[in-house]
């Protein structure tokens, strides 16, 4: 009873793991999805290696953490064969990738195309080399850009992660779906956010400024999905704090068709999948629910 | 367990080897034998393993090895580091009355002299001190003066027994068994003792280094191959049966960007 | 050892009442400045009466609260009453106003210029009525001509409060400061955000959004305090999580002057004021800084 | 307490007088007499006294006087509420042996009820229970089965006492005085009782009403003049040294806008 689709594409459930955590080898992913995730999006990877920010690249706020990882990626080459690794027999295997222009998307997606069931663009991480990143989800017309180049390129659907670092999300999520994104993922990190040590009278993370994610920014994510839920047709992907069972049906009732759950795994282990699973279908059986389906964006409805 | 960096002054600092030294300060952070802590100096932020674990107070024991531990060597009693954590899986400690073999090489003896201290009170234990030559041997005052049977071993001769730890490692298994062994050490040297201990069916625990980036079990950099377990949270401390596991041990390595090497 | 002053205005501490908490009457805001605030904000106020959303206004979450009270206020010939009964002695009394039209906002400047030492302008409120609140702080242009029509009608400091639901959130901040802004508070509400209830599968709500505030918005408003310090030269005010005196610190060395509390109030009583300055006073002591003036904005030197 | 609307399924109606209804449910919420829940149902919130508190179980009972609370006697067995709390600073109970006098004026019975369930255990009790009429006297059945002394009170007559609740409460004064006194019902009520009261020197705890939103303390709509308390928070029950500060008490209230009637 668990089953969703997102764009035609089947998930076992509608759990799957989010870009950046625990996404860089088709090892850690493979764990993942034993672990109860219908399918994995990978850390997002570029054309060429990049070793990201140097440390402190993660602080702990309340609520959860801010990260500015700087998207460090072994390169596509190596990505790829990572790609190859993960066992994709009922799983959905999902590949983000970031670049700064629609050229470098669309040397990704034909290079990873055959490797993957569908492909996330990172358009949002807040925390990004100027250029990339939010620089791009931020831009109607950058947006639009890249999501048409990418989708061009592609033979699976392409999912469009979008900011909620922006005055009116539902703008850039019409613009996105206008360019041809098949889904829309959202969101990615919050702020960007900082955090002072107060001893050394220093920003702790070495970049200073971090994307903000886990508990805190979940109402906000849930605000983000509900309007975007109103404003495009596009099936949507929920994330953002998503913690238990509970998180997942408010994503869901606002209009997620899955979520993916990241900064949980830190609190609650790989663990958190299953047991999300298992008490989701209980809820669903509690209440009369027969599909993920038909819980989609009920939060809508009525009055 | 700190998410984020406290600040501590340094209390004491001890010049254990000409490439080698350890940093005493205050911390209400707990810490069981084999865990890490990120230390931060403004600059950036690494991993070093809890070499000693007082009463409220910790040390660690850096190798100058490269910018930032070089940036540590400058540090002078009073300055002020962040240190986070303390995490990771560490040492098996439940044991008693037990033979036990505590072996590290080089600035690996720091995790396992936090663990030694905790090991002797109710059990029988070897150590077999590994470096380079005599003038790096670490702690050896310290493991001269514990209730320790105590092997160095250089790999120049100059102290203790003359040759690589697994040689020596060879030489004491002609005469002892040991019910349990910990190691710690360069990952070539803990290859090397694998092998011994594994054919002499002495079960162990080993600690492991990988890049670490956010030791909080997100960022994924520090997974290894073929488990995926996270150095920072199911590790670094794995025993035998988890080592077997672990494809890359002995092997390969990522880099800051995942490329292997 | 605690004064501060923000833009020439004297405060016996750097903690003020943010607006809309325990606002609405002198009597609580004399009740608050008793217990160690050294100024209010009032509740914001309009030119009639108006009675907000309907309940449910607020809804806790994981790391704070969201509300959507809708700006209830009894109208500012009524409001005139209470600014009267708020002891001014030593203490800072600031209004907080707000209105659609350029004249609505120097209408009202001109009407409580007599009773009070600032003037708060919000244009930031994220579930304020279309015209309102945000739907003027989001837009550099409305932003200008109702910071300079409340500059020119006003006797005493104007005080501009942002939002942080913007793309950049240092364009608004320079606009209000060309368009005469005295100082800047930062920030209002974040978001916003919803709150689902699973069970009865509808926003919890009454206006569905709200925005949000307490401990998890505050790596985020440090944050948008530290862009806008090297942004523009005005003082600025920090709000948003403030609950011990390490997060007034480090707003103080994000660049604040002064900080609002509002949502601690909830978890720690109205005591709050007094445990942070004496709180602060001993952290003072101990780092051996004699002033706030030399605390601001030092987590930017160095390095 | 909670802050967030708990769903609860509503297990028992109960119809108490012809415009006042005792609704019954399961929940966690832990409470104490005197104290409030926010009640939801899904298109507005107010709040509600705790009439009765039970193991994991809550009561509130609700008078129809306009939208909501009429919305709320539509209600059914099985239907959900949302509910939140609970909130606010109840009345005193730590009372042994004492003579006490519980005074509630029509639905003004419900928070003085779950108080006298409490009170009873070890003190003796006398109940002055007063509405306009014989059909509208609150919990009549319940306190007659009770171990109190009861002192039914109609405006007009049609059961006990002729007459209003402070009329009643003075014939009570002519032959008995008490130890401390609990006093909920219309304001205009309570600032007879409470002048009465404070004339013969019995100390009383009285519950209030104000506009509510937040019920959490923070948007200030239910403060009061001059002390600035929070009837959220402070309130809604007050004792008379307390009620002395609260200048407004009987006097006038704010209502949604905050404007003074
Ligand atoms: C769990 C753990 C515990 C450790 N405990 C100790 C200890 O007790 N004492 C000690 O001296 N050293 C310890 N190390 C190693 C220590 O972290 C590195 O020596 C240090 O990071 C080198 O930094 P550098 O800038 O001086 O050298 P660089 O020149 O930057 O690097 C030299 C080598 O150090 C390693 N390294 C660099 N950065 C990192 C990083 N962020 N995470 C992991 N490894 C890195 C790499 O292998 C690199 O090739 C530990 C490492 C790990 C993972
Ligand atoms: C602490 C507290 C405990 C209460 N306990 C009970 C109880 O146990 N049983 C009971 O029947 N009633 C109780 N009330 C009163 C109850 O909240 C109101 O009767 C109800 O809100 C009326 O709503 P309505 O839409 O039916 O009527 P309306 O026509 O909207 O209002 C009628 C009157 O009710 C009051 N009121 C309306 N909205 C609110 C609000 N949000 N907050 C406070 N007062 C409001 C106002 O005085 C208003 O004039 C309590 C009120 C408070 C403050
Ligand atoms: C350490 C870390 C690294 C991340 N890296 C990426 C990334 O490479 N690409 C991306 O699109 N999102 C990245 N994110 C954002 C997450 O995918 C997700 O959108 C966000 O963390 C919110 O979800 P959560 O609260 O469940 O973690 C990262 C988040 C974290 C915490
Ligand atoms: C219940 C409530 C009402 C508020 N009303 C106003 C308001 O009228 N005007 C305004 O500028 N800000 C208002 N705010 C925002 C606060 O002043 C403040 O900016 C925000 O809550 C962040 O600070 P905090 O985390 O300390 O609460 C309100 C906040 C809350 C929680
Ligand atoms: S260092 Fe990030 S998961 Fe281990
Ligand atoms: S109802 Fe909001 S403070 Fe009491």
């Amino acid at each position: 009873m668990l089953e969703t689709d997102v764009c035609g594409i089947r998930f076992r459930n509608p759990l799957m793991l989010a870009a950046g955590i625990m996404g860089s080898t088709a090892s850690s992913m493979n764990w993942i999805l034993e672990s109860g995730a219908a399918g994995v999006v990978s850390k997002s990877f570029s054309l060429k290696p990049h070793p990201g920010y140097k440390n402190p690249t993660t602080v702990g706020v309340d609520g959860g953490i801010i990260n500015a990882i700087g998207l460090s990626n072994p390169g596509v080459d190596n990505f790829k064969e990572e790609l190859k690794e993960i066992n994709r027999k009922d799983n959905v295997v999902i590949a983000s990738i970031y670049g700064a222009t629609p050229d470098e998307f669309s040397s990704l997606v034909e290079q990873i195309n055959p490797l993957v069931d569908m492909i996330e663009l990172n358009i949002s991480c807040p925390h990004a080399m100027e250029g990339y990143g939010a620089s791009i989800g931020q831009d109607c017309n950058l947006s639009h850009t890249i999501v048409a180049a990418s989708k061009d390129a592609s033979e699976v659907p392409i999912i469009a992660k979008l900011t909620p670092n922006v005055t009116d999300i539902t703008e850039i999520a019409k613009t996105c779906e206008d360019a041809g994104a098949d889904a829309l993922s959202l969101i990615n990190t919050l702020g960007p956010g900082m955090k002072i040590n107060i001893d050394l009278a220093r920003p702790v993370l070495f970049n200073k400024f971090g994307g903000m994610s886990g508990k805190a920014i979940k109402p906000i994510a849930i605000s983000n999905v509900y309007s975007v839920y109103e404003a495009v047709d596009v099936p949507i992907i929920g994330v953002g704090g998503v913690y238990n069972f509970e998180d997942v049906v408010e994503f869901i009732f606002a209009g997620a068709r899955a979520v993916q759950i990241g900064t949980a795994i830190m609190d609650e282990g790989v663990e958190v999948f299953s047991k999300i699973n298992a008490d989701l279908e209980v809820f669903m059986k509690d209440k009369g629910y027969s599909s993920i389906d038909e819980m989609v964006g009920i939060a809508h409805g009525g009055d | 367990m700190i998410r984020a960096p406290q600040a501590v002054k340094i209390k004491e600092i001890i010049d254990e080897t000409p490439t080698i030294k350890t940093f005493k300060f205050d911390t209400d952070i707990k810490a069981n034998p084999g865990e890490f802590l990120m230390v931060w100096n403004v600059s950036d932020e690494k991993p070093m393993s809890i070499s000693n674990i007082g009463d409220n107070e910790l040390s660690i024991t850096v190798k100058n090895i490269g910018e930032f531990t070089s940036k540590l060597h400058e540090l002078e009693v009073g300055d002020m580091i962040g240190v986070r954590g303390s995490y990771g899986n560490g040492f098996k400690t439940d044991f008693k009355d037990k033979k036990l073999l505590v072996i590290g090489g080089g600035v690996g003896m720091a995790p396992v002299t936090a663990l030694t201290y905790e090991l002797i009170k109710d059990n029988d234990v070897d150590v077999l001190l590994a470096a380079t030559t005599k003038d790096e041997l670490l702690f050896l005052d310290t493991y001269e003066s514990l209730d320790v049977n105590l092997h160095p071993c250089t790999d120049d001769g100059s102290y203790g027994f003359e040759g690589y730890a697994s040689n020596c490692l060879l030489s004491l298994l002609e005469d002892t068994s040991y019910d349990y062994a910990f190691v710690c050490g360069p990952e070539i040297m803990m290859i090397g003792i694998y092998n011994i201990l594994e054919e002499a069916n002495i079960p162990a625990d080993y600690s492991l280094e990988r890049y670490m980036k956010c030791a909080l079990g997100v960022c994924g950099q520090c997974c290894v191959d073929n488990t995926g377990w996270r150095i920072c949270v199911e590790g670094p401390v794995f025993d035998s049966e988890q080592i077997k596991l672990i494809d890359e041990f002995g092997k390969y390595r990522r880099d800051a960007s995942g490329v292997k090497y």
